[in-house]
């Protein structure tokens, strides 16, 4: 299915790193949150990494990405280093964004990476705003939106699937369909099974993939991004995945059973990557192991500066109010 | 009848419940209010006894939610939408505002529209400016709405029962941090009229007039002051739309001196109507400027900036030592 | 095309004289906004009137309608007197509305005319709503809302497709795609010909219909409401139509030369229905010359009675806030 | 350089189009701006200038068109969008408040949004209750946003080159009476600094405070009540976000006497924040109640009725007499 013998071995591994990284960005966000290093709380991204990686993937370093509030993957796997996230979890002075935005407020502009958002689908109407600036100003830049199936009902959403369907802009919105909205089940929340067919109605360019295989992801989002910057417009692409076992590292969004719960770990996209890398791309399972173990530590590493950052400035509590 | 200690949360839900078994028509509209129980826990067993039809989920949608809500309502079904966090109540705005708010009175009277809109503030929780906003002033602006603002678990069950009953508009704005606080709530129906204040504290030198969660360190405040012989007057004013105005004017005629509370940012918050009612109620009896403690006028921060972004008891003492000066 | 047989040739001229109702009241009601009989503008909706006649014939009596400010032939289809109509337009006491609401908000909720609004496609949701209660109350009753095709992209209307294809419900939204928003062609405002092309990414049933001809439209609208009244659930109905030669009695959305403003006098459906009401149906034009006098005479009278009747009393200005 | 006679209207096409020139990066967005020129004619001209690709009609889709404007800005686009009626921006209200103003705080000023929502106040043109709101107090209360509410067509076109050059998300409301308005108008580029009022009349008696449709009537009401021998001070604040506080206050205290007048619905009105800025800062200069001239607490009715529901030139002479009384 993918085209396997165009990617180097030593971006496949690149890729597994990376995903690692996530993962273990993750646990130590839902770890430190549960021990009270930071308040409120934090949405990871288990079991979707495959999205996070497949896409970047297949982006420019100045393609413009926009994500939501479980977007820390998208953040990682768009360059910012984890230290900075990490300490922007822990509301730090180092934080990405020094400490205003906290989990669900990433951005890095020097990344292009444009944020992360807590109003669902409000982020993708102005990614589609600077989709457009990229046509007018006709820099063969590609801007990315990520946001959950959940969001696709809301009208900021639909309004801005019409409109770049009609001005034809180089925007891909990818929909990483999880399965759940909090609580509530795509089946009780959304009219149809595949969120892409919400493109057709539209005229715009749908498509869906499985999620859990970035190599599948990466081969998608290239068709996608490849449509977009050559002018031919946005895309919709929906990514099959399912939800690590809660919404967020607070009980909300448990499931109803266990076994739901623990769905992930069946369509965990990490083993499933090892799959592959192991029978057909004939990696050794040990240089695996090794990349954990980098990842790991890079995100031990990351904590332990977060936590040694120094907290803002009281004095500094209104900053950044105006230009 | 007798009285239990209930939390605000469970208040709610017993006011809900209630009502929901005398008045087959009443619908529940949102998300994560069936088997989940509502995001804060408020709707917890109304699914399991009235079942998806009339505690119904629904697509992320709170523009069409709360249009969906309007036309059961129309059609005589009281509807109780609920709105995550009033944050994203800028999305149900246009059918708040547009819609439900004038629908009546442009027809001349034909339609009613009892409809509630439930939806709680969440601050200092740590999530984020996007998710700790007071806007109960854009909507006390809005002829034709109510606004319910209560600050205890006895307030909140009355003053639902009445917005379950007015056959207007209601937008009953709840509070994260008062949803666990236990009182004493009576098992009977016992609606609470709007536009008639709270008494929380009765005192001589100055009034605290405050809704919602500044009730709380307003009384706390009192006490403080109250050994250094000062006397505050706390109104919980439970309704802003309507306003007490009359409430308030007598208290301040008492007193001479008013400080206003809330968690709303200053500047155009609903304590510059409450402090401007009272002037122009009670000039002649000022003895001080009336004064507002509030949020600063900029967006809510994250982790350990937030303290310095909320008012807090600290600076309602500071407020009243200011007005006693 | 249209079950010629099945409709009695009185019925068909009952729909003329409908028709011919109509246009007699927008021509006053744009003569009487032009001597200055009332302010701001109204909304006609000559040409349009094939829409309203062949849908409202589709209707029960109990069945709802909710409409836009171009939703005067809406009212007088589902059985408003012209009189309480052209009163609300002068804004005078005997209005539908007590003549608080004026041209664009005209109510009777006694005929089951649930309003016309002013915000476009706010409607739709409430509509939608009502039709929700229908559904709980299984009374048969189907609920009507019609918009315009500019409406359409409000994601008022986007959400409500979604949510009326997913809980089903006995909802017919018509759009009368008149070509235009105010100034803005439908090429330039819309991503797609046919509006109801959106409805099929939502999984809802869509249909489009040449809506100048009235017999057409009642065939379509037949079909909708049928499938919303046996529990099969919504449609989005689309009437081509075009629109008369400028959005409102006042120059706005004047268009931009002559001859596209006098479109409509070609596609004008009520010579249209005449010609199939004299060739297919064997009727005697003369008829339909009384018909038409007799509707003018209608319209007449409707004009002398708003024009008698008093204007609302100031002390009543604050009137029907609360229940 | 010289000054020419221009309306309010043709005032803030001379801005649009002078900075346009200027900064090629700028957009327009709305509906009926291109070669329709305006639902009130602001743009006229300016589509044949600048084409489609600059002047941009679409679809009737405030709250994405509002998010492409956003989109824009933060990438170095300052944009324009229209929205048609006030009475609309509740469906912009989520992209505005949410985003825009929140932006570059959230993001430790990383972003700046030089976004400029353009949108008019229709009020008394029989129009009805859902065109027919002034709805400026909403966005004075959320930080990170400009208000700016212009009564003449030399300060709308100061303040619209100022909004364009700001950098920050700023909501321009203009008013549809307004645009006809002809008054002297500089033909050099100069901006006019948000934050200080304009001193419309100087006075010595009472200080009338007002923005945008009022501060005609209100120099009306000045010049009959001179001739009663009453001096009226009218304070035209231009911008209500910032709001010149220090000017206001200062007036108040020479004056001790203040009316405050505005269009929007009296309850929770920039008239509340406006009156209580002037009594936190003037209580000791006051000699009578602050009073307040504004709409009724319903929504707007149509026809004849109009005129019993807006505030007028007689209105506030009433008001100045009775705190001069
Ligand atoms: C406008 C808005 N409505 C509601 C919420 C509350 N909320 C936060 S996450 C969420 C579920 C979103 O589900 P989905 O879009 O599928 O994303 P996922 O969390 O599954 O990644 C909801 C309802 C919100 N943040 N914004
Ligand atoms: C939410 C909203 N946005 C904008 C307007 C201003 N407006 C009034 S009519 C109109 C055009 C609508 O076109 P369409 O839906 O095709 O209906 P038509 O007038 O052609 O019947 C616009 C933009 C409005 N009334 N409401
Ligand atoms: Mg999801
Ligand atoms: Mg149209």
């Amino acid at each position: 299915m993918s085209k396997k013998s165009q990617i180097p071995v030593e971006t496949l591994l690149a890729w597994y790193h990376k995903m690692s990284c996530i993962r273990a960005f993750e646990n130590h966000a839902i770890g430190s949150f549960r021990e009270g290093l930071f308040q409120g709380t934090t949405h990871p991204c288990i079991c979707q990494e495959a999205i996070a990686v497949g896409c970047a993937a297949a982006l420019e370093p100045t393609d413009q990405v926009f994500a939501t509030y479980r977007g820390h993957g998208h953040a990682l796997a768009k360059g910012l280093e984890m230290k900075a996230v990490m300490s922007e979890l822990l509301c730090k002075q180092d934080g990405c964004c020094k400490g205003r935005g906290g989990s669900m407020h990433l951005c890095d502009v020097s990344k292009d990476f444009w944020g992360t958002n807590a109003i669902l689908a409000a982020h993708i109407p102005i990614a589609a705003g600077m989709a457009l600036a990229n046509k007018k100003r006709k820099n063969s830049r590609v801007t990315v939106a990520y946001l959950g199936e959940g969001a696709t009902s809301e009208g900021a959403f639909l309004e801005t699937l019409h409109m770049a369907a009609l001005w034809k802009i180089p925007l891909v919105i990818v929909c990483e369909n999880n399965g759940y909205a909090i609580s509530v089940p795509a089946h009780i929340g959304k009219s149809v099974e595949d969120v892409c067919q919400h493109a057709e109605g539209f005229g715009l360019a749908g498509m869906k993939v499985d999620g859990n295989d970035p190599l599948l992801v990466h081969e998608a989002m290239q068709t996608a991004v490849a449509l977009a910057r050559r002018g031919d417009g946005a895309t919709l692409l929906e990514c099959k995945t399912v939800r690590w076992e809660r919404h967020s590292a607070i009980s909300a969004g448990k499931y109803e059973d266990e076994e739901e719960a623990m769905k992930w770990k069946t369509a965990d996209p990490i083993p499933r990557f090892e799959k592959r890398l192991v029978g057909e791309f004939g990696v050794d399972a040990a240089k695996l192991r090794k990349l954990e173990a980098l990842a790991q530590k890079e995100a031990d590493d990351a904590l332990a500066f977060a936590k040694a950052s120094p907290v803002p400035d009281p004095k500094t509590v209104g900053d950044f109010l105006f230009a | 009848m007798s009285h239990r200690k209930l939390s605000m949360a469970e208040a709610i839900n017993e006011a809900l419940r209630h009502e929901m078994r005398r008045n087959p028509d009443i619908t529940l509209l949102g998300q994560d209010i069936g088997p989940y129980g509502g995001t804060f826990g408020v709707y917890r067993g109304l699914y399991d006894e009235f079942g998806a039809e009339r505690v119904t989920d629904g697509p992320v949608a709170e523009a069409a939610t709360t249009g969906f809500g309007i036309g059961l309502a129309m059609a005589g079904m009281p509807t109780v939408v609920e709105i995550e966090f009033i944050d994203f109540i800028t999305l149900a705005s246009d059918a708040i505002v547009n819609q439900a708010a004038k629908m009546r009175f442009t027809m001349g009277g034909q339609v009613s529209v009892p409809l509630v809109v439930r939806t709680p503030i969440v601050n200092r929780l740590g999530l984020g400016a996007q998710h700790s906003q007071s806007l109960e002033a854009w909507f006390m602006h809005i002829p034709g709405l109510r606004v319910v603002v209560p600050s205890n678990a006895a307030d909140a069950k009355g003053l639902m029962l009445t917005a379950l009953r007015d056959g207007n508009p209601v937008l009953y704005i709840e509070h994260v941090r008062l949803y666990g606080a236990k009182g004493e709530v009576p098992e009977a129906d016992e609606p609470i009229p709007f536009g008639r204040l709270r008494v929380a504290r009765e005192g001589r030198h100055v009034t605290l007039a405050t809704y919602s969660g500044m009730v709380r360190p307003c009384l706390e405040a009192a006490e403080e002051l109250a050994a250094e012989g000062v006397d505050c007057e706390v109104l919980d004013l439970r309704t802003l739309a309507p306003l007490d105005r009359e409430g308030l004017v007598n208290s301040v005629i008492k007193t001479g001196r008013l400080v206003v509370a809330h968690e709303a940012s200053k500047t155009g918050g609903a304590g510059a109507e409450i402090a401007q009612s009272a002037q122009e109620g009670a000039f002649d009896f000022l003895e001080a400027p009336i004064l507002r403690v509030a949020a600063a006028d900029h967006p809510a921060p994250m982790g350990t900036l937030q303290d310095f972004a909320f008012p807090n008891k600290d600076n309602v003492i500071a407020a009243v030592r200011e007005v006693m000066a």
